[in-house]
């Protein structure tokens, strides 16, 4: 595929990963999308698919053909709120959002999601905070996400946080929990096991 | 009954208020509940985009901790104010039990941990406490200042009420609206109650993220709500935080409160402002209740 | 399924189990299975009876001393007998007869007692290999002595229960 | 029956014939090995492999095999016997043995469809044959018994499906009852102005068949009625009819009308049913203009006179043939048929049940029952298409699969919905003018003369729309959608989701099964599909049987289907009837219980036992008597019976044991 301006419409079979479908199928939640009849509610029912490079519908029938690269790199799997109109609608009883659940690993994994694009940093950040404390401390969240991503908008984003610190809505304290270490280790534990599977 | 309180990082930052009118509501229906012990986050839906696995663990403790508190409950209630952990601690609970690999790798890294999860676990919100545990007859009987004249849009967000139906119906609940009516308000009729306020995309695509907020504010202003009533720290504050900024980009009027379904109850029930924590919001009642006859208590 | 040497996996145990099925649902059910091509376990071989009413415990008893590690039964659901209750009657032998089971050492999963109606092809795959996978687990039948009772007595006492009994 | 004995003495010789069934069985099960396997087996003579064996060829090569090898037991391998049992006892009879020496084992729908391994495969359907030829050797020679039928045929339910049957079976001579729930025949059918895709006038071609089935010498019509009991067996039922009372004499009544202008309610205040709810009729009222029986009915739940007692009963003043009758009870027939036909029908798809499209929120929107009535010329509006705000939709969007193709409401597609849409699309294009925009799936108009209309629709310039609509709201986002319904949707072949603003919305709501279905099928002993579809015996070769003989189906009851399959399945269900009750007798299988006199110690445990009271207690000496007229054969009392005395033909005690004990040690 060119670009979206209508050059180059064509999609080699060679060009496809038939294995993709299969594996995103594979994954928690992921049962269903072979059963899916292209029917649109999902897309109709999304509040964000109007802002999307492709519909939620297209994402399953992309991501079921094996476009595995447009896929991946897509907008929409970030643009996602998690609002699971898509999952209670849908006729076939695809959970598609977690179905962008498992795009959105996956593309973390193959690293191939859009770079500065505020989302997976979001959740990068938030993943760090966790670790760390065992809880997220909204304002320490906020500022290094924007260091990673776009210094500048700090400034326009810093007013509000002040508005907020000043209604005591923004703690600066560190929020934090007493047995880091179990839950560090859990974590580890977990991780050891998933790995372990793995292989 | 007994409960188990678990506020989540939100309702100890941006979410405040939601916690201290919850807290003060609990008191005031003299609801028995402990805070959990040493709770962690609940593993947000942000965290579960990056390993699914780790997200559900740390969801998995809050509930293996929850059961240790309540050792000797058949079924241990948890209540979760916040729509999002609300919906992360069940969505764990599912997955361990429909998908068997999930449910074994978090339960044997439990135990080398030296922790538990059996399953007595249920998972609440409060807005389903309050109506289905503790009934209307009681909520109607505690009110001492009606919330008369007032029009309430009751906002559900989504996470409560979807992708599992527990308590209401996923697109046209009624809860909340029946609550509201027993504080003596109105309850605004209007489609948009389930609708996405734009989760944490108002953090990450601003420009979008707000749009969706200010659907909703236009739309409940027009069906001529003077406050909306909401159950997320989330959406309170994409509703309200950035009333201003919608205005100007899009060439809008919205000026209505958005205050914790917690706080509507407080204020019914003569606690004050002070303690629902009714300063901290940026669009204040009164912004709105001045100009109507009938509701004047509020003054903040 | 007689010397499984010659099975690719000679090493697995491979349970038999007897199935007694109604004419009227459950037969019907796994021959829908079978134009559904709904693949399940193939350790099973159906016994068609006219009734789950006819299943004779002397049979479940025959089965298992016959070697038989599992025994499945499948009727109609309750109300939908072709004879009006020869399901309830079945049921309450099988209850009774659960407990008899019990006594000489046989565990409760392998005999099993099924409402499979004629339209639920898929119940009779999931049954099937549910039942297999369980008794997989238990392992082979050992009857450590014959089963021996007087049949006559079970006989009387399950005609009782067959007429007095309340369903569940 | 000399010839039998012999071989019963123990010189067993068996043929086993194994089929291949093309690669249906073949290509699973290693039918040669079988075959082989069975000639290691003892007393077996021959064994078989053929290609298919229920062939002409097929069934020829076993009858030479009889008769070249001395056969006296036959065993054959292929499909169910539910299938072809009777093919092969057939086919064994005609060699001149008796046609239960015979033995069918099932190795496609239990065996080859089933299983993923080959080798396994094989060795159960080893396993299965072997067991039938260890039982086969303990089958007694048996007679089937024949009894006379009872000549008349009952027709349940009074749609289309069951006038046609009715008629049918009526024309051919035969008797029959139709019995029909609702105060009027006709069914859904009556209720359209046209039908797809022709666009004929529903009433044109429906109400003189309803005439003629009101005149019909032959039919006796039993309308506000329902089926109570039902005993017997094919070829003699017993059915018990209640009759509820409309409060009318139905004789004397002549439809003339004039109690309903006289009642003391000028103006209808009750819920019409027939118009689903869009008018309002009086306490006593005729269903509709062409209402068959034309006779009129009392509502005693909203009649003065029921209500209070202290009514004028003005009704009563102005019937000059004094048809009224506030006395009447329910009354109970019994009657004798040979067949049943059922054809109950369907319901639609309550749509308060998907929140999302509004129904019963927004007053503009209505399911499509409510439109077919809306445009029917004997409707409410005279056919003029108002919405219940008095105003003339300027656009209309027409919701297809609503109810259908959704696993959390009903996952099959309902069949009709498509093209009733298009007929609805076309008619209110043809009366208002308005846009109309369809928004469907997939269109399903397989049929003949269907994509034709199809197109001719797609040509007046109606809107379609593929994608499955999300919402619909009255949540206005520009000026232009204040104070309409507005559509939310993906429009899939352009890939966006739009929302379009309309007037009106009509929900094309799927076809259900009655909610009564379970209760019906439980009266007359058939099977439901797990949707609550009536079950057919088999889904190409015996479309309108039931498992149960002397029972057929027709119509929509057995699924979703249009008025041209309904009125083709009606005529092949009273054809079956026909041929049932023309023969004049039927051949009962002879799996009846018995009891071997000497052994019977008269204890009288089986006779309790019995659902049919089959047995009874013969004091004189002293011991069970078994009526094989009244059993039917399930075997409950052989099981309870201490002495064995009790056997069932076809399921002895022996042969279970060959069985059980066949299929567990085979070698
Ligand atoms: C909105 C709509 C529009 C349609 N338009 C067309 C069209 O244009 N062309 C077309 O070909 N098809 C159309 N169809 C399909 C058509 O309605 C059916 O094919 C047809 O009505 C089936 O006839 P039936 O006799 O099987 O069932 P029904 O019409 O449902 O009749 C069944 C009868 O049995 C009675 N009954 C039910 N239960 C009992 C009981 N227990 N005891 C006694 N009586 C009972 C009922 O009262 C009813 O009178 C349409 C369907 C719908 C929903
Ligand atoms: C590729 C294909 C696959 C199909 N698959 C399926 C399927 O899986 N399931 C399904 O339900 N349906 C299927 N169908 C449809 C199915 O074939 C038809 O429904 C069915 O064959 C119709 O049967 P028939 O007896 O009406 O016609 P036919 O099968 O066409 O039989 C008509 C007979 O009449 C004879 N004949 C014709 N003219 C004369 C004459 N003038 N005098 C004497 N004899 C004459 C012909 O020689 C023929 O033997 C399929 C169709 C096709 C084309
Ligand atoms: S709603 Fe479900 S079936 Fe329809 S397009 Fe979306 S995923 Fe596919
Ligand atoms: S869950 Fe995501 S994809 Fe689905 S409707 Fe909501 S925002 Fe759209
Ligand atoms: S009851 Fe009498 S008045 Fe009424 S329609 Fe019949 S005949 Fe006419
Ligand atoms: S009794 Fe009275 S209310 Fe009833 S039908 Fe006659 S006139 Fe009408
Ligand atoms: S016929 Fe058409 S409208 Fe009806 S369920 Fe099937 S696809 Fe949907
Ligand atoms: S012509 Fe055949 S292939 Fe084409 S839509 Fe019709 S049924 Fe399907
Ligand atoms: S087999 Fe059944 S119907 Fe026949 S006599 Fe025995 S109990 Fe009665
Ligand atoms: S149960 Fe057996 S022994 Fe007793 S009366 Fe009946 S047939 Fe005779």
């Amino acid at each position: 595929m060119e670009d979206s301006k209508g050059l180059w419409k064509i999609k080699y079979e060679s060009d496809l990963f038939p294995e993709f479908g299969r594996e995103i199928a594979a994954s928690p939640g992921g049962e269903n999308i072979f059963s899916c009849i292209q029917c649109g509610t999902c897309s109709g029912f999304c509040p964000l698919s109007l802002y999307m490079d492709y519909t939620p519908r297209r994402i399953i029938a992309m991501t079921r053909a094996g476009f595995k690269e447009e896929v991946l790199s897509s907008s929409m799997i970030w643009m996602c709120a998690s609002c699971y109109g898509c999952t209670v609608e849908c006729p076939k009883e695809i959970k598609i959002t977690d179905v962008m659940y498992a795009l959105k690993q996956r593309a973390i994994k193959e690293g191939v999601y859009p770079r500065r694009f505020l989302v997976p940093i979001l959740a990068h950040s938030f993943f760090k905070s966790v670790w760390k404390h065992g809880r997220n401390t909204e304002s320490h969240l906020i500022v290094s996400m924007y260091m990673k991503s776009n210094p500048f908008k700090m400034l326009t984003q810093s007013l509000l946080g002040m508005k907020l610190w000043l209604k005591g809505r923004m703690g600066i304290m560190t929020d934090s929990i007493r047995d880091k270490k179990s839950l560090q280790s859990l974590l580890q534990a977990v991780k050891k096991i998933q790995n372990g599977k793995a292989h | 009954m007994r409960y188990i309180y678990y506020p989540g990082c939100s309702l100890k930052g941006t979410g405040r208020a939601y916690e201290e009118s919850v807290l003060a509501v609990f008191r005031a229906l003299e609801l028995q509940f402990e805070e959990l012990d040493d709770w962690n986050c609940c593993g947000a839906t942000a965290y579960m985009a990056i390993d699914e696995l780790q997200a559900f663990t740390l969801a998995a403790r809050n509930l293996a901790l929850a059961e240790k508190q309540f050792a000797d409950e058949e079924e241990v209630n948890i209540i979760a104010p916040c729509s999002a952990c609300y919906l992360v601690l069940m969505k764990a609970q599912h997955y361990i039990e429909e998908y068997t690999e999930i449910g074994d790798q978090i339960r044997s890294a439990l135990k080398e941990c030296h922790m538990e999860y059996e399953g007595r676990i249920r998972i609440r919100h409060p807005l389903d406490v309050f109506v289905n545990d503790i009934g209307l007859e009681k909520i109607k009987s505690l009110v001492r200042k009606p919330l008369d004249g007032l029009r309430v849009a009751s906002y559900y967000g989504c996470q409560m009420v979807r992708p599992y139906k527990v308590f209401d119906h996923h697109y046209s609940p009624t809860t909340m609206d029946d609550l509201m009516r027993a504080l003596g308000a109105k309850a605004v009729d209007w489609s948009l109650k389930t609708r996405c306020c734009g989760g944490s995309l108002t953090g990450t695509i601003e420009q979008v993220g707000m749009r969706l907020s200010f659907i909703l504010l236009n739309e409940a202003q027009k069906r001529g709500a003077n406050v909306i009533a909401t159950s997320c720290p989330l959406c309170q504050f994409n509703l309200e935080c950035y009333q201003g900024s919608m205005n100007r980009k899009f060439n809008g009027s919205v000026d209505l409160p958005a205050a914790y379904f917690t706080q509507l109850m407080g204020m019914a029930y003569g606690i004050s402002n002070r303690e629902l924590g009714l300063q901290r919001l940026f669009v204040p009642m009164t912004s709105q209740f001045s100009k109507k006859e009938g509701y004047q208590h509020v003054g903040v | 399924m007689s010397n499984d040497s010659q099975t690719e996996n000679a090493q697995q145990f491979e349970p038999r189990i007897v199935a007694f099925f109604c004419n009227w649902c459950t037969y019907t059910a796994a021959d829908l299975a079978g134009t559904s091509r709904l693949k399940y376990a193939p350790n099973v071989r159906v016994i068609r009876i006219m009734c789950s009413g006819r299943l004779d415990p002397q049979f479940v008893v025959k089965a298992f001393r016959d070697g038989a590690d599992g025994v499945l039964i499948g009727g109609c659901h309750p109300g939908d007998c072709h004879y009006q209750e020869g399901n309830y009657k079945a049921y309450r032998r099988y209850a009774l007869f659960q407990s008899m089971l019990k006594h000489m050492g046989i565990e409760e999963e392998r005999f099993r007692l099924e409402w499979i109606s004629a339209s639920e092809g898929d119940k009779v795959q999931k049954v099937i290999n549910e039942m297999t996978e369980q008794i997989r687990a238990l392992g082979p039948l050992k009857l450590t002595s014959v089963p021996s009772y007087r049949a006559q007595e079970v006989q009387l006492d399950l005609a009782g229960v067959g007429v007095e009994g309340e369903l569940l | 029956m000399s010839a039998f004995d012999i071989q019963e003495n123990g010189d067993f010789r068996i043929g086993v014939f194994v089929c291949d069934c093309g690669i249906n069985i073949a290509g699973k099960v290693n039918v040669s090995a079988v075959a082989e396997f069975a000639g290691t087996l003892p007393n077996v003579v021959v064994t078989r492999e053929y290609k298919f064996m229920c062939s002409d060829p097929g069934q020829e090569l076993i009858q030479n095999d009889v008769k070249e090898f001395r056969l006296n037991r036959v065993v054959v391998a292929s499909c169910s016997p539910l299938m072809h049992e009777a093919t092969f006892r057939r086919a064994t009879a005609e060699a001149g043995l008796n046609q239960y020496f015979f033995q069918m084992v099932n190795i496609r729908e239990h065996v080859s469809w089933v299983t993923e391994n080959e080798y396994l495969a094989t060795e159960k359907a080893k396993a299965l044959v072997a067991a039938a030829v260890r039982r086969v050797k303990v089958h007694r020679a048996l007679e089937s018994k024949s009894v006379p039928v009872n000549p008349d045929v009952l027709v349940v339910g009074g749609g289309i499906a069951g006038i046609h049957a009715a008629l049918t079976i009526a024309n051919a001579g035969k008797k029959v009852y139709l019995v029909e729930r609702e105060p009027t025949i006709g069914g859904h059918m009556a209720k359209f102005d046209k039908t797809f895709p022709t666009l004929d006038c529903a009433a044109c071609i429906l109400t003189p068949k309803m005439s003629s089935v009101k005149a019909h010498k032959n039919i006796t019509l039993w309308t506000y009625s329902e089926i109570d009991k039902v005993d017997g067996f094919a070829g003699n039922f017993t059915v018990r009819v209640k009759r509820k009372p409309r409060y009318i004499k139905e004789e004397d009544c002549v439809g003339c009308n004039l109690c309903v202008e006289a009642c003391i309610f000028k103006e209808g205040k009750f819920e019409d049913e027939f118009n689903v709810g869009l008018s309002k009729r009086k306490p006593i009222y005729m269903p509709f203009p062409q209402a068959t029986p034309s006779v009129v009915l009392i509502d005693p739940e909203t009649c003065l006179h029921f209500k209070t007692g202290k009514c004028k009963q003005k009704c009563v003043e102005v019937c000059e043939r004094g048809a009224i009758d506030f006395n009447q009870q329910e009354e109970f027939k019994e009657i004798n048929v040979g067949a049943i036909i059922l054809a109950t029908g369907f319901k639609t798809f309550d749509p308060h049940r998907i929140s999302e499209y509004g129904y019963g929120v927004y007053p503009n929107v209505y399911t499509s029952l409510e439109i077919e009535r809306l445009v029917n010329a004997s409707g409410p509006t005279q056919g003029e298409v108002l919405m219940r705000d008095g105003r003339k939709p300027k656009s209309v969007a027409i919701i297809h699969c609503v109810g259908s193709r959704d696993r959390k409401t009903n996952a099959y597609c309902s069949r009709v919905c498509c093209m009733y849409s298009l007929k609805l699309a076309h008619l209110i294009k043809e009366r208002t003018g308005a846009e109309i925009y369809n928004y469907y799936i997939d269109m399903r108009t397989p049929g003949k003369g269907y994509e034709e209309f199809y197109d001719k629709l797609l040509q007046e310039g109606v809107h379609f729309i593929r994608g499955r609509v999300a919402e619909v709201t009255n949540w206005a986002m520009v000026p232009s959608e204040e104070d309409k319904l507005i559509i939310r949707a993906e429009d899939t072949l352009i890939g966006v989701a739009r929302r379009v603003p309309v007037d009106m919305v009509i929900l094309s709501v799927g076809l259900e099964a009655h909610d009564d279905a379970g209760e019906v099928q439980r009266l007359f002993n058939i099977s439901c599909s797990k949707e609550g579809w009536f079950l057919e015996r088999h889904p190409k070769l015996a479309p309108v049987s039931t498992f149960t003989d002397g029972i057929f189906i027709a119509g929509a009851c057995q699924g979703p289907k249009d008025i041209p399959d309904t009125v083709a399945q009606a005529g092949a269900a009273a054809a079956e009837a026909l041929a049932m009750v023309d023969i004049g007798h039927v051949e009962l299988e002879p799996n009846t219980a018995n009891v071997e006199t000497v052994m019977c110690s008269g204890c009288k445990t089986c006779i309790s036992m019995c659902p049919f009271s089959a047995i009874t207690f013969d004091a004189e000496n002293w011991r069970a008597e078994f009526n094989e007229a009244l059993c039917k054969g399930c075997g409950t009392c052989v099981v309870t019976c201490p002495t064995g005395a009790a056997q069932q033909h076809l399921y002895t005690d022996d042969e279970m044991y060959e069985e059980i004990e066949g299929v567990l040690h085979y070698v």
